[in-house]
C-alpha cells in the first residue's frame, strides 16, 4: 500500500516538475474546442447542437494525447524496468499510474469544461449533466488509454499507433458521454446513460489494471 | 546461491550461447566476457527475469526464477545499460523516490552522505539532466548503497566513470563481496577487483 | 451626483453582479499580480542572502 | 552622439538597470493612483448613465483598457524579444519575460470582463464575433510564450525561443485579426449583434481615456517590478548582485 | 541541392520503414472524423453543414501529431547535430525535411479526404474545392508546423506544448480552408478564399525555414 | 590549423574553466582530459560551434570559426556521446545516407569493406535497433573512413568497444594522424597511442 502511495506522489512530483506539461494539456483542450466554432461558423444554434460531441471528443484527444507520458517516459530511461524488478507486485504500481494520471489529465479538463460549456451557451443544468459524466468518463478513459499506452511501449510509432488502438475502445465512452448531455437537453433525461458509463467504468477498474500490467511485461521483454 | 544450468538465448535466429552452466556462492563475483555482440547483455536480461532464455533454467536458492518472483526481486539488484533516472528529478529526490518505490524510508542524512561518497557534493540539488555523463552514471551507482540487495547485477558499470570513481565504486564491490553478496558484471576492461571468476560467451 | 443611495450605487441599476463582477475581477488581479511579482523579489533576495551567510561560514571554517 | 550611445548601453546592462528601475516603480505607482482614482470617479460618479445600455455600460471603463494594453503589450514585447535577438542585450530577453504574464492577465481581463458585459447586452456569455474570436487567441498566444519559456531552464536559450515565437506571432496577428473578420463577417450575422454604445458622452471618453492611462501606468510598475526579480534570478552568481545592499543585509 | 535531395530521400526512407507511423496518421484522421457522427448524432443535413469544419480540423490535428517526429528522433539521437555541422547550410536541410515531411503526412490526407466527405453527403463540386484547399493547406500546415516542432525541441512536455504553440497559428488555414468549401456550397464561390490560402502559402514558404532554422540553433546550444 | 585562445565555458552559473589555450597543428592529436563534469564535453561542442563559448576564440586556418561556416564544418567530424545512428535503418544504410547528406555518393564495395573492418560483417543487413551496445558504436565510428575529414573530434569514443575494436579503432587514428589530419579526443582510459599532447581541465 505504501508503494502506491510512493509511487502516485513520485507521479504527482514529477508532473509539479513539467508543470507546464499539465497546464497545456489543459489548454490543448481548450484549443481544440475553440477550433471548432472557426471551422464550422458562429450560429449559436448550431453551436448548442454539436457542443458535447465537441467537448467529448476534445477530452478524448486531450487524454489521449497526455497518454504516451504515462510509461514511455519510464521505458525511455529504465525506471520501468526497475519497477518491474521491485519488490512491489507490478500490477499495484500500474494501478498508482494511472490514478496519477486521472488526477493530473483527466481531473483538470472535467473542472475547466463548464467554462467551455459556456461558450457554446449551454445552460446551468447541461452543465451540470457534463461534468457529471466527464467525471464518470475520464477515469474510464485514463483507464482504457492505460492499456493502449502499454500495449504500443517502444514500438516505433507508437504515439499515433497509439490512437488508432484507442480512439475506438473510447467509442462507448463517448456515445453515452455525450448522449448523457444530448439526452438530457432533449428532454429525456440523462441518468440512464450515466449509470451505463458507471457499469463501464467499475468493469475497468477491474479489467485494466491487469491487462496494462501484461502488456507492459510483453513490451520489456 | 544462484545457479544455472543449461542455459540458452536466442536473438532473432541467431543463437547467442547455449548450454552455459554456472553457480554463484556468498562472496563471489562473475566476471561475464565476450566481444561486442556477444551476448553479454542479454545473458544479464534473462537473468533479472526480464526475458525468458530459449532453454535452461535459472535458480535462486533452489527454486526457478520465474517461480519466486517477488522474493527474487528483493533480493536484486540490477542496472543496465540504461540511465534509469528521472532526468526532471534532482540526484536526492532521484534515490528518495526509488527507494519509497522499494517500500523503504530514507535518512536524509544518509543520503547526502551517499551522494557525497558517489562524488556529486554540490549537486544534489540540480536536476539531473545537467549533469555529465559520468555524474548521471554515479547518480544511478549510487542506488547500490541506498537499496541493501544481496545480488547485484552490473551491465558495464564502469563507462563513464573516471579513475576516482573506478577506484570507488570497485571498492563498494569488494566491501559488498565480503559482506557476504553476490555480483555478476560485464565490462570490456580488465577488473580492478581481484578474485572474480570468468564467464566466457 | 447622480446617486441618491449607497444601495443604488451597489445595485447598478440591476447590473450590479456583472459590474462588480468586472471591476472586482479586475481590482484582485491588479492587486494580487504586483504582490505576486514582490514576493518573488524578496524570494529572491533571500535566497541570495542566505548563499551569501554560507559563503561566510564557509569562510570562517576555513 | 558616442556619448548617448554609451549611456544607452550602460542602461541596457542589468546591473545599472536594477536600480534604476527601483527608482522609478514608486513613480508609476504614483500615476497608477492619480490616473485610476480620477478615472474611476468620472466613469462611477460623473458619467451619466447609458440610455439604452443602463449602468451596465460602465464596464467599458475597463474593458477598453484592458483590450487596448493586451494588444499593445504584445508589440511591446515583441519589440524587445527582437532587439534582443538582433543585439543580443541580456536585459531584453528579460524585459520580454516580464511583460509576459502582464499582458495575459490584460487579455484575460478583456475576456472576463467582456463576457460579463455580454451576458446582459446580449443575453450570452460568449459569441464568435471576430473582436472576441481574435482575441481569444491572441490569449492563446500569451499563454504559449509564457509556456514554451517556462519549459526550457537555460535562460537564454529561453530568451532566444521565445524571441523567435514573439516575432512569428506579431507577423501572425494581423492576418488572424483580419481571417477571422473575414470568417464572420462572410457568414450570416450572429443572432445576437454587438450593439455599439451610441456616440459615447465626452465624460465617457475622458474616463476611459483616464483609465487607459491607469491600466498603462500599471503595466509599466508591475513590469519593471517583475523584471527586478528576474535580474536577480539570472544574476545570482555575479559580483554585483552580492554586492548589492539588500543582499549584505 | 543533391543535399537537398538526399535528405528528402533520406526521410522518405524513414518513413517507409515505418510504415505504420505513416498509415496510423491516416487512421487517426479517419478515426478523429468519424467519432462526430457518433458524439452528435447522425442527422444528414446538420452533417453536412459541419463537414468541411470537422474534416479540417482533423487535418489540423492529424498534422499536428506527426509534427514530433519531424525534429525529434533526429534531435534524440544526435543526429540533428550532424546535419548542423554538415557542409549544406542548415535551412537548405530544413526546408528539404519540411517537403519530406509535407509529402508522408499532407498529401495522403488530401488523396483520402474526398472518401471521408462522401461519407458526410458532400456533392462532387464541393470535394474538388476540398481537396484543392486541403493541397494548398496542408503544406502551409507543415510549414508553420515545423515552427513550432523546432522550438519545442528537447523541451520537456514538448509534444503537447507543442499544440499549443501551433494550433493558434493555424487559425487562418482552417479559417479560409473550410471556408472555401462553406462558400462554395453557399453558393459565393471559393475563388476569393483559395487565393488568400494560396497568398499565406507564399509567404510561408519564404519565412517559415527561415526560423525553423533559427529555432533548431537555439535548440542545439 | 586550429588555434585557441583564452577560452571560457558556463554552464547554467558554473564556470567550467576559463582561460584555456591550445594549437593543433597537422599529425598532432590532443587527450582532453578532466574527472565526470569536468567540462570536456562542453569543451569539444564549442570547439565544433554547437555552442559558443562565454568568452575566447577559436581559429581555424587562422579565421573564426563563426566566420568560415561551412568551409569549416566541411573539414570537421565530431562523434559525441549520442548514437548518432537512425536504429530503423540498416548499418550500410545509415551509412549512404549519411555519405549522400555530405554531398557524396559512397560505392558499395568500399562501404561493405569499412564495415567489414569495423567487425559488423553479418550484420549489414540488420536494422541497427537489433546490434548490441558495442556494435551500434561501431556503425558511428565507420564514418570516421567513409568521410575524409581533416580534424577529428571524438567523445569518449573507446566506450562500448571490446579489446579488438579498441586497437582496430587505435590504429586508425594512427593512419589519420600520419597523413596528416589532426584529433581531438576524451577519454577516462589511458590511450592506447604514443605522442598525444594532453589539455587538462
Ligand atoms: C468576451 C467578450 C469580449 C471581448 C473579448 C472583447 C474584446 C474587445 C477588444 C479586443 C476591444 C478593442 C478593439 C479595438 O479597439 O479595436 C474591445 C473594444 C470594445 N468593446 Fe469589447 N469585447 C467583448 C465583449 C464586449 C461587449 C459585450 C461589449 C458591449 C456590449 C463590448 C463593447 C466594446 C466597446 C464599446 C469597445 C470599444 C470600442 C472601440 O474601440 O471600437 N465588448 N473589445
Ligand atoms: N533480430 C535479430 N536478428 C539477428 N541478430 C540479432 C537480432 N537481435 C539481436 N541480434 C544480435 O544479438 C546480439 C545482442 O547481443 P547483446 O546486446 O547481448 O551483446 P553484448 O554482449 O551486450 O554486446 P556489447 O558488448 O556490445 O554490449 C548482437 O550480436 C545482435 O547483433
Ligand atoms: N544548469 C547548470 N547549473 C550548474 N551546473 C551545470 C548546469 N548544467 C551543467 N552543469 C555542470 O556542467 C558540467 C557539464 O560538464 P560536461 O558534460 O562537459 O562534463 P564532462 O567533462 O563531459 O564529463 P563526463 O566525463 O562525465 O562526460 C557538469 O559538471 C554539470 O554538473
Ligand atoms: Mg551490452
Ligand atoms: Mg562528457
Amino acid at each position: 500500500m505504501s508503494a502506491l502511495l510512493a509511487i502516485v506522489r513520485r507521479d504527482l512530483l514529477l508532473a509539479m516538475r513539467r508543470k507546464s506539461e499539465m497546464l497545456t494539456a489543459l489548454f490543448f483542450f481548450i484549443i481544440v474546442v475553440s477550433l471548432f466554432p472557426l471551422g464550422i461558423g458562429p450560429e449559436p444554434v448550431l453551436l448548442r447542437k454539436i457542443a458535447p460531441g465537441v467537448l467529448w471528443v476534445a477530452a478524448l484527444l486531450a487524454t489521449m494525447l497526455s497518454l504516451n507520458r504515462l510509461f514511455a517516459a519510464d521505458h525511455a530511461d529504465g525506471t520501468l524496468e526497475q519497477l518491474a524488478l521491485s519488490p512491489t507486485p507490478l500490477g499495484l504500481l500500474v494501478t498508482g499510474k494511472i490514478a496519477a494520471h486521472w488526477l493530473t489529465s483527466g481531473l483538470p479538463l472535467v473542472l475547466l469544461a463548464p467554462v467551455l460549456g459556456v461558450q457554446f451557451d449551454l445552460d446551468a443544468s447541461a452543465l451540470g449533466i457534463l461534468v457529471g459524466a466527464l467525471l464518470l468518463g475520464t477515469p474510464l478513459l485514463s483507464l482504457i488509454g492505460a492499456i493502449g499506452a502499454a500495449l504500443t511501449l517502444g514500438v516505433r510509432g507508437g504515439g499515433v499507433l497509439l490512437s488508432l488502438l484507442v480512439l475506438p475502445l473510447y467509442v462507448p465512452a463517448l456515445i453515452f458521454g455525450a448522449g448523457a448531455v444530448e439526452a438530457h437537453i432533449s428532454g429525456l433525461g440523462a441518468s440512464g446513460h450515466l449509470s451505463l458509463l458507471a457499469a463501464l467504468l467499475a468493469l475497468a477498474v477491474f479489467f485494466a489494471p491487469w491487462a496494462t500490467t501484461a502488456a507492459l511485461r510483453v513490451a520489456m521483454e | 546461491m544462484l545457479s544455472v544450468t543449461d542455459l540458452a538465448c536466442v536473438r532473432g535466429e541467431r543463437r547467442l550461447f547455449s548450454d552455459l552452466a554456472f553457480d554463484l556462492a556468498p562472496g563471489e563475483w562473475l566476471h561475464v566476457q565476450g566481444e561486442n555482440g556477444a551476448g553479454k547483455t542479454t545473458l544479464l536480461r534473462a537473468l533479472v527475469g526480464l526475458s525468458p532464455p530459449a532453454a535452461g533454467e535459472i535458480r535462486w536458492r533452489g527454486a526457478p526464477i520465474g517461480r519466486l518472483g517477488e522474493d527474487y526481486r528483493r533480493e536484486l539488484l540490477y542496472l543496465g545499460h540504461h540511465g534509469a533516472v528521472k532526468e526532471d528529478l534532482t540526484p536526492l529526490e532521484n534515490l528518495r523516490v526509488a527507494a519509497a518505490l522499494d517500500g523503504r524510508q530514507l535518512d536524509e542524512r544518509d543520503t547526502l552522505a551517499t551522494l557525497h561518497r558517489f562524488g556529486l557534493k554540490g549537486r544534489e540539488e540540480l536536476p539531473v539532466r545537467f549533469l555529465s555523463a559520468g555524474q548521471k552514471r554515479r547518480v544511478l551507482l549510487a542506488r547500490l548503497v541506498t537499496r541493501q540487495a544481496t545480488l547485484w547485477i552490473l551491465d558495464e558499470p564502469f563507462t563513464a566513470l573516471d579513475v576516482k570513481a573506478v577506484d570507488m565504486l570497485s571498492a563498494l564491490i569488494g566491501e559488498h563481496l565480503a559482506a557476504g553478496g553476490m555480483a555478476i558484471l560485464t565490462s570490456h576492461q580488465t577488473m580492478p577487483m581481484a578474485n572474480g571468476r570468468a564467464v566466457k560467451l | 451626483m447622480i446617486w441618491n443611495s449607497p444601495a443604488e450605487f451597489f445595485a447598478m441599476g440591476g447590473y450590479g453582479l456583472y459590474v462588480w463582477g468586472s471591476f472586482g475581477a479586475c481590482v484582485l488581479f491588479m492587486v494580487a499580480e504586483p504582490i505576486m511579482a514582490a514576493r518573488r523579489h524578496k524570494q529572491i533576495l533571500r535566497t541570495l542572502r542566505r548563499a551569501r551567510i554560507a559563503e561566510d561560514l564557509d569562510k570562517e571554517a576555513k | 552622439m558616442s556619448n548617448r550611445l554609451i549611456n544607452w548601453f550602460k542602461f541596457a546592462s542589468p546591473q545599472s538597470f536594477y536600480p534604476l528601475a527601483g527608482k522609478m516603480i514608486p513613480w508609476f505607482w504614483a500615476l497608477t493612483a492619480v490616473f485610476g482614482i480620477a478615472g474611476l470617479w468620472l466613469s462611477f460618479f460623473v458619467a451619466p448613465t447609458d440610455a439604452v445600455q443602463g449602468e451596465g455600460y460602465r464596464i467599458i471603463f475597463i474593458h477598453v483598457p484592458a483590450s487596448w494594453m493586451s494588444m499593445f503589450i504584445y508589440l511591446v514585447m515583441a519589440a524587445w524579444a527582437g532587439l534582443g535577438l538582433a543585439l543580443n542585450t541580456r536585459l531584453s530577453g528579460m524585459m520580454a519575460q516580464a511583460l509576459a504574464p502582464t499582458g495575459a492577465l490584460m487579455a484575460f481581463l478583456s475576456l472576463w470582463t467582456g463576457a460579463l458585459w455580454g451576458k446582459p447586452m446580449w443575453g450570452a456569455w460568449w459569441v464568435w464575433d471576430a473582436r472576441l474570436t481574435s482575441e481569444l487567441i491572441l490569449f492563446f498566444l500569451y499563454i504559449g510564450f509564457i509556456a514554451l519559456q517556462a519549459a526550457i531552464d537555460d535562460p537564454r536559450r529561453a530568451d532566444k525561443a521565445g524571441a523567435i515565437l514573439a516575432l512569428v506571432g506579431v507577423v501572425n496577428i494581423p492576418i488572424i485579426y483580419f481571417s477571422v473578420k473575414w470568417w464572420n463577417t462572410l457568414h450570416q450575422g450572429a443572432s445576437v449583434s454587438l450593439t455599439k454604445s451610441p456616440s459615447m458622452a465626452q465624460t465617457m471618453l475622458w474616463g476611459m481615456l483616464l483609465m487607459a492611462l491607469a491600466f498603462w501606468m500599471y503595466s509599466i510598475a508591475v513590469a519593471l517590478m517583475r523584471v527586478r526579480a528576474i535580474i536577480l534570478e539570472r544574476e545570482t552568481h555575479t559580483e554585483w548582485v552580492k554586492e548589492l545592499e539588500a543582499v549584505k543585509r
